[in-house]
């Protein structure tokens, strides 16, 4: 069911630069048009929970998820809905997990950005920061198990979360392994409310890969061209064989840590400072000055892309809550052996 | 004027914030932001440099706690939900706990997580973990289910010479409010008869107090007159509480949000069991969550855990037996 | 010739590498040197490539091993003691505990720890931490006591479709020893008889089983027989086997090395409280480990955990009640 | 208590190289003779548990305790007998807790390595590598609280160690609040069995400091000459507010990682090398080639290590039992707490 969401003009092999931009574009810009509307649902009161946004890192995000293929691995976190798309994750996948629906993915047991379809490469994270990455060095070794090459494993992270054992642990583990992972690592100044001065003292978090020995990029994650450049390089050399290669990207969360937060604590001189540029803009602009597209095609975009979301939303609020008598209450896959203890 | 469970947990450390210079308070967004429940809230500014924002670190966080405390400080580490305390747990359990026993040197610090399930939170944000920390020798595990206790029982945390672990209900921190903090407290580790009754014990600590408590108000009406008994610390655990009220009552039910294997249910009905057996006129009884992760859904949330009506009908089967 | 608990653990994983291409072990020191205990000797020679070493990171193999089983490989993580199992707690309980109840994808992890208390190794070599994974849903338990259940329910751990934490005793290791090793075995999930008897009924498993049997024979003399059941796994927990020899003795006393409070021994306990209670002549009673943490003195550690002549005292106290 | 071992001649400050090499290398020896003395015994049989010992360490070792002043923090590893001694620990301390005498500081319930006095700045490791770090880290921002300047804080910790998240988490947590905190990394290219390849793919562990953004120093373990400089200048300026120091240091473990291991896995050609000198040996031509000792003084030196492992010894082996029944089985400092549960 991957890799089927967007048309098939979108998705065909990129045939130019051109084509990689608007491809990109379009992703960019259903992954906005989808969180604004779980924003403004969230404001309705209308969802369980919280609700946690990638605005403002939707360059780096869509980057990452068409810099893979099918059959490659993806282990997403908090603000990779753009990613998501672009890995071919559904709509649909991303309105029922927030809903909670019980026919979405994760059955209304999980929810919000908590999903995936692991069998098909697209890990479902648990919240705990850094706990991704080992898995996916871990789907990687079975690949070489099976003796499956070129196949590449990617996931995302924040700058918080490099403070993390976890993180620690899992980099060099993929490094002695020399594993086709791609760690992106989007810096994007807060963890939260903590700022970088709090989170690390090294000057750049690319100073990092040297002590793991891994290959390390930067790039500003506000310029779509850069991050589908630098992005698709690391990719590249980790199918390629040359091991564990991570990608640290500067921007901005253009949105509070969850819609519950104003992140009135985010330093003024930052977002005036082209780290706080929205991408998304940046991405238009380009596309104007490029001749790539007009005001007609990306309004008609962003009308198709508001109609997908509006669509999945009407579905997903028609679609039935999730039964507590039906689930099976079963934490097993061996049920025989549950306890069924209550 | 009234005041919350979570204004009385930010009250208690206002106050041993000035009341004692060896106090500082640890954790993730815990400085000029507040925490993020706002339990911290203003405490950077009133007391400036001993509130301080940690990284993700949360075992760095507790080293950091232990060293602090063989010094002679009193941290206060706040764990941004309880569930993230698991990979802080080696530095609680085997650094923190070990350390007066193996060394002679008390360790005195004070970890506070934000506990337990609300609506919508999931798997990940709504854990129960005093059960694993009970099991640990060394630390002590307070469960406080009232705003006055969340105020006396953090107070008193950080002024004891060991580690606690300090249980604060999510769910309890805005629902639940009180006239005014208490001026006085029971004693760390006594439990507190929360309603007197003769008819059956029910025991529960935490948020779960608050449907026992509406259980035996409607059983009233059925002619039960139920005894609630609020642990309030679940190590130590206050047996002779317990086992006097279930003298009175002859029957037990106990009941907890935790998971059903192990923890403080069984705990409890097994001392019940071996030191009160003659007490008791029908079985033990106990209820916890089901056996899975939290569920994320409301609907699936409030069939996971125990709710006055699960719990009504528990203590009606009870007193039929 | 004569296999060792040790040698029926190697056996088990020459076994499972050699029948199933899925399986692969992972570990620190796993390799060429064959682990700490040399569980895995000359396992990395026969099945080249399959017998990896990890580095010093227990979160981060336990993660490994969570994605490859996503991608249908069925790994054993050697954890070096069960006490280093903390620092890889959270990938156990929340990573791959709760992926198959998360994502309808099956978790076929072994979790190897080398568990329990041995002379002289003190308070981080010697942890019994059965009771912490049994408290998680989505996690299965397993107690091996004798030479036959190392093996064969090594072999099951491996093929079953769910993680499996799999404490095995070090104390054993050596000591104990079988003429074969098994060629059939009871189901997962199914506690055994291991000895019949009329007037109490003693549950036990890993090492404290064999101090069970101690007792029982000692007590033969005394004109007592003794039931001893052997729970093998304790999360599922067999109650039906316990309640049934209950039914037929009357009297239920429960051992377990680990801590306390809590665990394994409150958990029998309350569920023969709660559904058996009926069946019981005398109070259900418990025996534990003291309440700190493992003592590295050979006289302190004798005396912190139980043994044949503390459980033949707590039996004999049973009897007269 | 502490600081009080040696004889006073020895512990004085010192006025030259000359007396610092000196000082070094009968610490050196001293502790050399102990862990021969363990050694002996755990092969009589004699011992409870395992025996672990710092034989080829010792020159990085001693420098690192010889650094550190009375009120210092240091927290020693499994192989930092030379450096306890230095720090001030009495041979008693490590003889009764390797016997289990309840006269020692762990009163038989610790044993082996596990042993110190945090409250005279000797913290007492647990077993879990790199826990130690970030308990350092915690003691320095206390003394940072009660406004005590020019203190440092010490912590030694294996090739192996560098790949625990706790070692991340502390040394990441201990650049950001910038704390005293002088890191040593033994690397003697084993972790129990397991080389350095298959523990990290880092070039050198000192790469490790620019991601931390920690200064970083490497030095020849097996040379006292270069250790006392380089550790010493790594002490000094943390002392001097300069934040936290790396140290990272070459040597091989000359036995094996306890003495039940006869270390048959470390690769000949690394005993044959450089790195597998003998740091005794080394600093003793020194001595001989710089005229500062001769064979007369060494071997006085000698007897004098002898006679006080052996009077240590002597002393432990006629102490009681621990028993039982006096032990009060509680594990908490407020006693009226207890369960008492057993
Ligand atoms: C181990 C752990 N500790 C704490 C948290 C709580 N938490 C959730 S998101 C977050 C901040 C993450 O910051 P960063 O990694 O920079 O990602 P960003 O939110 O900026 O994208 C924190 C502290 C967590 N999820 N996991
Ligand atoms: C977290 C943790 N995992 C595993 C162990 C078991 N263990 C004890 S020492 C050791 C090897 C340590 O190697 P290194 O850090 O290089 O120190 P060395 O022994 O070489 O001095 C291991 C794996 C442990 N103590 N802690
Ligand atoms: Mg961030
Ligand atoms: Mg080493």
């Amino acid at each position: 069911m991957l890799h089927t969401v967007l048309n098939p003009g979108a998705v065909g092999e990129v045939s130019s630069i051109c084509d990689a931009h608007i491809k990109a574009y379009r992703i960019m810009l259903l992954a906005r048009v989808l969180d604004d509307k779980f924003a403004s649902l969230y404001r309705m009161g209308k969802m369980h929970g919280g609700v946690f946004l990638g605005r403002g890192q939707e360059a780096l995000s869509a980057s990452v998820g068409l810099a893979l293929r099918k059959g490659d691995i993806f282990a997403p976190l908090i603000r990779d809905t753009a990613g998501r798309l672009a890995f071919g994750e559904p709509v649909l996948d991303a309105v029922r997990t927030q809903f909670g629906s019980p026919l979405g993915p994760m059955r209304a047991r999980d929810g919000n950005v908590h999903r995936g379809r692991p069998k098909e490469g697209l890990l479902a994270m648990i919240s705990h920061l850094g706990a991704m990455i080992s898995v996916v060095n871990g789907a990687l070794l079975a690949r070489r198990f099976k003796g499956v090459t070129g196949v590449v494993g990617a996931t995302c992270i924040g700058d918080g979360a490099t403070s993390t054992g976890a993180f620690h642990e899992a980099v060099n583990q993929a490094a002695v392994e020399n594993l086709p992972l791609v760690l992106i690592i989007a810096n994007n100044h807060y963890a939260y409310s903590t700022p970088n001065e709090r989170q690390f003292a090294c000057r750049s978090l690319l100073d990092k890969a040297v002590g793991y020995g891994v290959a390390g990029q930067q790039v500003d994650g506000t310029d779509l061209s850069a991050c589908l450049g630098v992005v698709g390089d690391a990719v590249s050399r980790a199918r390629a064989g040359r091991g564990p290669q991570m990608v640290v990207a500067s921007l901005l969360r253009l949105c509070g840590h969850g819609e519950h937060d104003d992140a009135s604590y985010v330093n003024s001189d930052l977002r005036a400072a082209p780290v706080g540029r929205d991408c998304l803009k940046v991405a238009e602009e380009t596309l104007f000055r490029q001749n790539w597209a007009n005001a007609a095609a990306i309004s008609r975009w962003r009308h198709d892309a508001v109609q997908k979301v509006e669509e999945a939303v009407a579905k997903v609020q028609r679609e039935p809550n999730p039964d507590p008598y039906k689930e099976d209450w079963c934490a097993l896959a061996s049920k025989h052996l549950s306890e069924g203890n209550e | 004027m009234s005041i919350t469970y979570l204004e009385a947990i930010r009250a208690a450390q206002a106050r041993a914030l000035a009341d004692d210079p060896r106090v500082f308070i640890y954790g993730q967004d815990v400085g000029a932001f507040g925490g993020a429940f706002k339990a911290t809230k203003n405490l950077a500014i009133e007391f400036p440099g001993r509130v301080i924002d940690a990284p993700i670190s949360e075992d760095a966080m507790l080293g950091l706690a232990v060293g602090a405390a063989i010094e002679g400080m009193r941290p206060i580490i706040e764990i941004q939900f309880a569930d993230f305390s698991t990979t802080g747990f080696n530095q609680i359990v085997n650094q923190a706990a070990t350390l007066y026993w193996r060394t002679n040197v008390p360790c005195p610090i004070t970890v506070r997580l934000p506990s337990g399930g609300t609506s919508g939170s999931g798997p990940f944000h709504s854990q129960s973990m005093e059960a694993l920390y009970a099991h640990y020798p060394g630390l002590i595990v307070m469960t406080p289910a009232t705003v006055e206790d969340a105020y006396s029982m953090l107070l008193e945390a950080v002024a004891i010479d060991d580690p606690v672990i300090f249980c604060e209900h999510k769910y309890l921190y805005y629902h639940l409010k009180a006239e005014a903090l208490p001026t006085e407290a029971m004693p760390v580790g006594k439990a507190r008869i929360a309603r007197a009754g003769r008819d059956l014990t029910l025991v529960a600590y935490s948020a779960m107090l608050h449907e026992a408590l509406a259980v035996a108000e409607e059983l009233v009406s059925e002619g039960t007159e139920i005894e609630v008994v609020d642990l309030r610390c679940v190590k130590p655990l206050d047996t002779d509480t317990v086992m006097a009220s279930v003298a009175r009552t002859g029957r037990l039910l106990c009941v907890g949000e935790a998971w059903p294997w192990g923890g403080v249910t069984a705990e409890v009905v097994a001392r019940v069991a071996a030191e009160g057996f003659d007490l008791l006129d029908a079985p033990p009884q106990r209820l916890n969550a089901k056996d899975t992760p939290v569920p994320y859904h409301p609907a699936l949330w409030a069939a996971h855990r125990p709710t006055a009506r699960s719990i009504a009908a528990a203590a009606r089967r009870l007193l039929r037996l």
